[in-house]
């Protein structure tokens, strides 16, 4: 299952990538990615980031489908 | 009518208020700006980038206006947020909502800062004198 | 810094905002312009005419003002208003204020209208498209 | 005892005069002043009717001073 992942501020920084494509297994939930992109750092940034899913925000169980565009929104300071 | 922008243009105040439409129905006009400040937490701050993810931050904020619109009969909103590398003292973001009474007015802006602020997908990294960055939340 | 106008010119809000120094310690400018309906209470307007005791009403406005200071850390307010006979659609009222913070703004903006609309002497007769006048309070 | 009274609005459309001189007993009191100028509508004005002597507001119980200049405020509605 193909998913691209978008990137922001300072995890976007992190990996010095704004965008990562990953072949996942069917059923995978949101809440896998951060450990699977951040190791050991993603216990501290589960707490603060949020996630959308083809620009819509959805909780850390939703599943991911086959095309789905995943952005990890670490948080937001507009204004 | 909403009018949505998000631009690497400075933001002229003088031709948004020139392009703002007036309508006879409506009594009051409330304007919000957010001005880059020269400091945060008591450091000296040089510069702010902004940085935004845009398809969504225009798609969330359309939901915040019509969230706003359920809850006050406001006739006018418009919204413009300047992202990329802003100095110190200019125009990060203009609110702009017109209604037949200001208590309306008043409430629907506030409501789309303080939501925008809470959701919108645009991140903010401060340069402070001393060189160092930091990102914001 | 204060600045209290009454005056009998319209108000040009476009100069307004190209004379309102900015300040890079302040996050937030808001500003309320009030605008003549084209109805009240269901009846058309067609003209409104504020009559003014100017003397007082800038005493009045200056003491509304530091209740405001006293209240919110406010850096700027700025107070303009517009007498005589006003066609439908003009702008009767403008006041802004910026602070560091935007609540301090919106709050102060808000009290400084709802307070001239109870204590200032500034009258207003509305002439429908009947032909009829009436003082309003 | 010589009082100026300037009149606005409503009141001065009343009266068709935006200002009156009045010669009052010492001690006359802001309150008595509605009557001497309107009569039997003083009534009705007295719920309405605010008053500030030399551009301050005063209650209506204010004794006026020689000199004193005393301005009827019918209900305002600036903005």
């Amino acid at each position: 299952m193909n998913t691209r992942i978008l990137l922001f501020a300072g995890l976007r920084e992190r990996l010095n990538k704004s965008e990562v494509q990953l072949d996942l297994p069917q059923g995978t939930k949101v809440c896998e990615i951060l450990p699977i992109l951040f190791g050991e750092e993603a216990a501290k940034l589960t707490r603060c980031t949020l996630f959308a899913i083809n620009q819509n925000y959805v909780t850390p169980e939703t599943e991911l489908h086959d095309g789905d565009e995943l952005t990890l929104i670490p948080p937001v300071a507009g204004g | 009518m909403n009018q949505i922008v998000i631009t690497k243009e400075p933001i002229c105040i003088v031709r948004l208020m020139e392009e703002l439409s007036q309508h006879d129905c409506c009594g009051a006009l409330v304007w919000f700006a957010g001005i880059v400040r020269n400091e945060n937490d008591g450091k000296p701050v040089n510069q702010i980038y902004y940085e935004c993810y845009e398809p969504m931050a225009k798609k969330e904020l359309e939901k915040i206006v019509q969230e706003a619109r359920q809850k006050w009969p406001i006739h006018q909103i418009n919204i413009t947020h300047h992202v990329g590398a802003l100095p110190v003292g200019s125009v990060s973001l203009i609110v702009i909502a017109t209604a037949p009474h200001r208590k309306e007015a008043f409430d629907a802006v506030q409501y789309v800062v303080d939501e925008l602020k809470k959701r919108v997908p645009i991140w903010k990294k401060e340069t402070y004198e001393s060189g160092q960055e930091e990102w914001l939340h």
